[in-house]
């Protein structure tokens, strides 16, 4: 069965507050960062995984997601496969 | 009234719930491990505090997702009542036991203090011994306990009365909206809150106010109790 | 991939792992040839100050260990000490000095990981830990950095872990600029006849590996050196430890349960050079060889070679020596956790340390001689010069004394350290009595009706500097008045002494002169030392190339027994009404004190002296007055004085007082900081019955003022001098460390 | 001045200890998703700021990781703009 190696990335949805974007955006202003307009932070998970298609590994990889890897009250994800 | 405490790995406020249950009932709760399929019937469940799984990924995440909790799917179907507290809270809204979800606190920190509770609805049998806008201080000491929950469903949550308490006298520790610090499923079942009674039972405590939330839900009370009058 | 051990051993290399020419000779006739890259890894894990204590054994020999309650002093992975009732207090402190700088989130948090470890090998479950800090001054561009990520992850790896924090201490001085000092300290109970020890009984006996698999965390400079003989170096490069306290919380419960069981022969932490020293302190203390067989050994990356293998330092690992009978019982209790384990190897009667990997025997070394025969240095050191008397009309006084009062109380060194000890939980097992911001932290003795343990970290750095000796003293002395000032019998110490280089006979000699002044304190007030770490080397390089010291900070802490908390005392529950007494004299020393720092801008002149006889006797007082329930409040009296004291009273049992004292020199007697005092509050209607006690006792005392209401209009006045509105203290004391931290605080946590 | 829309991504360094992506392996067996061999998490900001070119954009990005976005003792960066 052929490896696949994969980035899922998991962002808060619109309109869901982000208390650690909120605060960074902040401190590289005190830093003497300007001109930032926002700040979202997310999260990327690289899985390596088996899987008989790349499809294959797509699909199981959103079934992932759905389960597990995003809450999906308040998270979108995305899933890129690199094969 | 029978009482089961929900273990995960990683729980820690476990043993602190334990001496609580015993210390208010008389009786030493069951214990129930992750893995289990099946739960001793109980009157009372409870999902204690800590760090289930390390709270890697997100709070809560992970145990929501062990094969313990399709049981207490089920019990909380049959009307068994839920207790959820801290990484509790944390797990029964991950697993859509309870809306919304807990992020990280405002401030950003962990954060361990006091803060002052109010009583947002006692037409419940959790909240029954407390006076409706009691104000008792308890203490609170977690990492993610921001509630948020998208403004239908936090206007549904208000309309119906499931909010239980409220940081009061601008004690909110996390920035959660509306000061909620606790809240109901709309059956009125499940309560999740941030705070820790359990650490809130005994004069050595510096006070006994946690004590009334356990007598409610353990005691027998079979009167339904209609939520939305609040 | 073992080709690693076939490296030539030149003179540079054992230069790399830290050996001099003579300790290579020695190695190579203990070895009884060349050794091989993996054997000199091995002799240098072994050798290095760290494990060996190769410069300060001589001296730490000197210090008082015994006492009728010491079940297990210094040796083991940490002290252990009656509390009655066959209960056990078990406790140890240890320095995360250096990595905390290289990383300081990681770096704290893995020292609080590794002493828990300490704690729990016993067979103790962890009930309290302190956390003591020193970084450099607040100004410097890298301290607030430092001070946010050693205290997230202090309070990330604990609050994880699930053991309240109940106290610390948290100082800022310039010479910690370039290296700051995370000293963490944890405390767990056991059943006297359920304390654990290394030492591994049997020959053929499975040694088995417990925890996190191996990578190649923490492995020295010298496998970089090494890489040139491999092909990925990229993957090689040793990298910082990161800690995971869910894998040690499992650990904990884990090592209790299998102890439970009656599997466990022998147990030993995997720290400093893992399995190295874990494996030849089994053998050598049980008089045993060790086989160990690397294939074995669970690994969480490719590639890793023996020499790697042998001196990784990642965390959450234990090595224990089973009894085969009970090994299906094991097995159930590490799937139970999701543990990974193995049986890497077996005890055998050669005294050999013997190391295979992958078909090939890497090391074979005489396993008494690693453990035991380490060199042991007396360096050359030169007897601290002393400072002459500065007599108290040398000094200034304030110009505005409220001015004064509000500036100290609101200064680094004696604002309140909210702003870190609310990021730890302080409450977690429900039993503690008393949270940091007071004196020592007290925690209930679990399922025991009546008992408490007070735990409490001190020592004042420019008091070091200026006079070891004293310096010395005075830490021990503090941290015993701390414990007093609760209502506990101080029972044993730990302590983290932290130094600069000892090659430097100056250096040496303030540690050799600290040592004598602990000594003595800990023999005078019967508070034996039943633990310690030692971490020297800790210098700034500066300009010109040269290495600048810290401040000598010999870290005390200390355990106290409170046999009923029903009469325990706290600082801040004084009552309206309440009789103020000084338990002590006039103060009139003010060299080296935070007024003469603060106020007047110098750090110059003596310690003050610490008379060992007035301490244990006004000890002995308080404590026998606090325990006959006289004490509505207490509290010590250390940096700042007499009038800080008061004002942190005043604050803690939001109260006013109303003090008239007969002083004749006002700052000196307000600011100064004499040693063995304390304030006592006591029931206005107790208070002359206490005051004839003083009198009978022969202890010094003077009444000294009166608690006065609460709330807002609360003032604390001392004579004509101080007239401030306790809000107006308050405000200056809470603001300054979250003002400090400000935003960097946010964005760093956000990391 | 124009404002651009990058990402930066933030990933611990090779053979640095990864415990919450070993904790979500472990999640995902037992969740019977079968063939996952590796899981690292990372992190992800979506920055949104103005600057004069593009260059520049990716220029105050990178200062952004080195002093605050990125832990470079044991964490490496990636950033991207989309312009
Ligand atoms: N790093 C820390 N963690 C927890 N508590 C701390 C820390 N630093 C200081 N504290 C607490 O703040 C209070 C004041 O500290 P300190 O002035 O050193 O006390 P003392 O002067 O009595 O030794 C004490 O209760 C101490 O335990
Ligand atoms: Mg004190």
């Amino acid at each position: 069965m052929p490896t696949y190696n994969a980035t899922v990335t998991v962002r808060l949805k619109n309109g869901v507050l982000d208390p650690q974007g909120k605060a960074i955006e902040g401190a590289l202003g005190s830093l003497g960062f300007d001109g930032v307009e926002q700040v979202r932070q997310g999260k990327t998970f690289d899985v390596v995984l088996d899987a008989t298609t790349e499809d294959a590994a797509k699909e199981s990889l959103n079934a992932m997601c759905e389960k597990l890897l995003a809450n999906t009250v308040i998270e979108d994800y995305a899933v890129e496969v690199a094969g | 009234m029978k009482t089961t405490i929900i273990q995960f790995p990683g729980s820690n406020r476990d043993r602190d719930m334990i001496a609580a249950i015993s210390l208010i009932s008389g009786q030493s709760p069951a214990l129930a491990w992750h893995t289990n399929t099946a739960l001793p019937d109980s009157d009372l469940i409870i999902i204690p505090g800590g760090f289930s799984h390390g709270d890697y990924l997100r709070s809560g995440a992970i145990a929501a997702r062990a094969p313990v909790m399709d049981a207490v799917r089920n019990a909380a179907d049959k009307g068994v009542r839920i207790l959820g507290v801290c990484n509790g809270f944390q797990t029964l809204t991950e697993a859509g036991l309870l809306p919304g979800a807990l992020m990280r606190n405002a401030g950003l920190t962990f954060v361990c203090k006091n803060v002052m509770l109010e009583v947002a609805n006692n037409t419940n049998p959790f909240t029954a011994r407390y006076a409706q806008g009691e104000v008792i201080r308890c203490p609170v000491a977690h990492h993610d306990g921001n509630y948020f929950a998208d403004p239908a469903t936090l206007q549904q949550i208000e309309d119906n009365g499931q909010v239980a308490f409220r940081y009061a006298e601008s004690t909110n520790p996390n920035g959660s909206q509306n000061n909620i610090a606790g809240i109901f499923n709309a059956a009125g079942n499940v309560l999740g809150m941030m705070p820790h009674p359990e650490n809130l039972v005994e004069p050595a405590h510096g006070g006994t106010d946690g004590r009334r939330l356990f007598e409610g839900a353990l005691n027998m009370i079979e009167t339904q109790f209609a939520l939305g009058a609040a | 991939m073992t080709v690693n051990n076939t490296r030539p051993i030149t003179p540079e290399l054992v230069a790399e792992h830290g050996l001099n020419e003579e300790e290579y000779a020695r190695i190579v006739e203990l070895t009884d040839r060349e050794p091989t890259f993996t054997e000199l890894g091995i002799w240098s894990a072994m050798w290095n100050e760290h494990c060996s204590y190769k410069s300060s054994k001589r001296w730490l020999k000197t210090l008082p260990t015994e006492g009728p309650r010491v079940v297990h002093g210094p040796g083991e992975n940490a002290g252990v000490v009656s509390i009655g009732d066959g209960d056990v207090v078990v406790f140890k402190m240890e320095s995360h000095n250096h990595p905390s700088y290289i990383e300081p989130y990681q770096g704290a948090a893995t020292g609080v990981g590794g002493i828990l470890r300490d704690v729990f090998t016993m067979g103790a479950r962890p009930i309290a830990t302190m956390n003591a800090l020193r970084f450099g001054e607040p100004d410097h561009p890298k301290t607030r950095h430092l001070v946010s990520g050693v205290v997230a992850g202090v309070g990330g790896y604990g609050n994880s872990f699930g053991v309240p924090c109940v106290g610390g201490e948290v100082n800022f001085h310039p010479r910690y600029n370039g290296n700051i000092l995370v000293n963490a300290f944890a405390a767990g109970i056991a059943k006297e006849d359920g304390i654990y020890i290394s030492k591994a009984e049997g020959v053929g006996l499975p040694v088995v590996y417990l925890g996190a698999k191996t990578g190649r965390d923490g492995v020295g400079g010298a496998t970089m050196a090494s890489a040139e003989f491999d092909d990925s170096i990229d993957d090689k490069r040793p990298t910082v430890q990161v800690g995971d306290p869910f894998t040690e919380k499992c650990l904990l419960e884990a090592c209790l349960e299998l102890m439970e069981t009656g599997a466990v022969i022998a147990i030993q932490d995997m720290g400093a050079a893992g399995l190295t020293c874990s494996a030849v302190e089994m053998g050598a203390k049980g008089d045993l060889g060790i086989k160990l067989n690397l294939d074995d050994v669970p690994v969480r990356e490719t590639a890793m070679t023996a020499y790697e293998m042998m001196l990784s330092e990642s965390q959450e690992r234990m090595l224990m020596v089973l009894r085969p009978q009970k090994e299906d019982e094991a097995n159930a209790i590490f799937v139970k956790w999701g543990l990974d384990f193995a049986i890497v190897g077996e005890t055998t009667n050669t005294l050999r340390f013997e190391v295979f990997h992958q078909g090939e025997k890497v090391a074979d070394l005489p396993i008494k001689e690693l453990g035991d025969e380490a060199p042991e240095y007396d360096r050359p050191w030169v007897e601290p010069g002393k400072h002459s008397p500065m007599e108290r009309h040398l000094f200034a006084p304030p110009d505005d004394y409220n001015a004064a009062l509000i500036k100290l109380i609101g200064s680094p060194d004696l604002a309140s350290r909210r702003w870190v000890w609310e990021q730890y939980d302080t409450m977690i097992q429900g039993n503690t009595l008393l949270r940091p911001g007071g004196d020592a932290g007290v925690v209930r003795v679990d399922g025991h009706p009546c008992k408490a343990l007070a735990f409490s970290s001190d020592v004042t750095p420019r008091y070091v500097e200026a006079d070891p000796y004293e310096g010395g003293k005075q830490a021990v002395a503090e941290c015993y008045r701390n414990l007093i000032a609760t209502g506990a019998e101080p029972l044993a110490t730990t302590d983290n002494l932290n130094f600069g280089n000892p090659e430097k006979p100056e250096i040496m000699g303030q540690f050799v002169a600290a040592i004598r002044g602990i000594g003595e304190a800990c023999e005078a007030l019967k508070m034996p030392i039943v633990s310690g770490n030692v971490s020297l080397y800790n210098e700034t390089s500066n300009a010109n190339g040269g290495g600048e010291a810290i401040l000598p900070t010999p870290t005390i802490a200390a355990v106290g027994l409170i046999e009923d908390h029903a009469c325990m005392a706290r600082i801040g529950t004084a009552d309206e009404g309440d009789a103020l007494f000084l338990v002590g004299t006039e103060a009139e020393h003010l060299a080296q004190t935070l007024y003469q720092r603060e106020i007047l801008g110098e750090e110059t002149g003596p310690a003050p002296e610490v008379d060992l006889k007035m301490e244990r006797a006004r000890g002995d007082f308080v404590l026998a007055a606090i325990r006959s329930g006289y004490a509505s409040a207490c509290h010590d009296i250390s940096d700042g004085g007499l009038a800080i004291a008061l004002a942190e009273m005043c604050l803690a049992s939001d109260c006013g007082a109303d003090c008239e004292i007969d002083i004749t020199y006002p700052h000196a007697a307000l600011f100064g900081e004499d040693q063995a005092r304390y304030i006592v509050a006591v029931d206005h209607e107790w208070a002359n019955m206490f005051a004839a006690n003083s009198e009978g006792s022969g202890v010094s005392f003077a009444r000294i003022g009166t608690v006065t209401a609460a709330g807002a209009g609360a003032r604390l006045k001392i004579n004509d001098l101080v007239d401030v509105a306790v809000a107006d203290l308050r405000e200056a004391h809470e603001a300054w460390f979250p003002d400090f931290m400000g935003q960097t605080a946010l964005a760093e946590a956000a990391e």
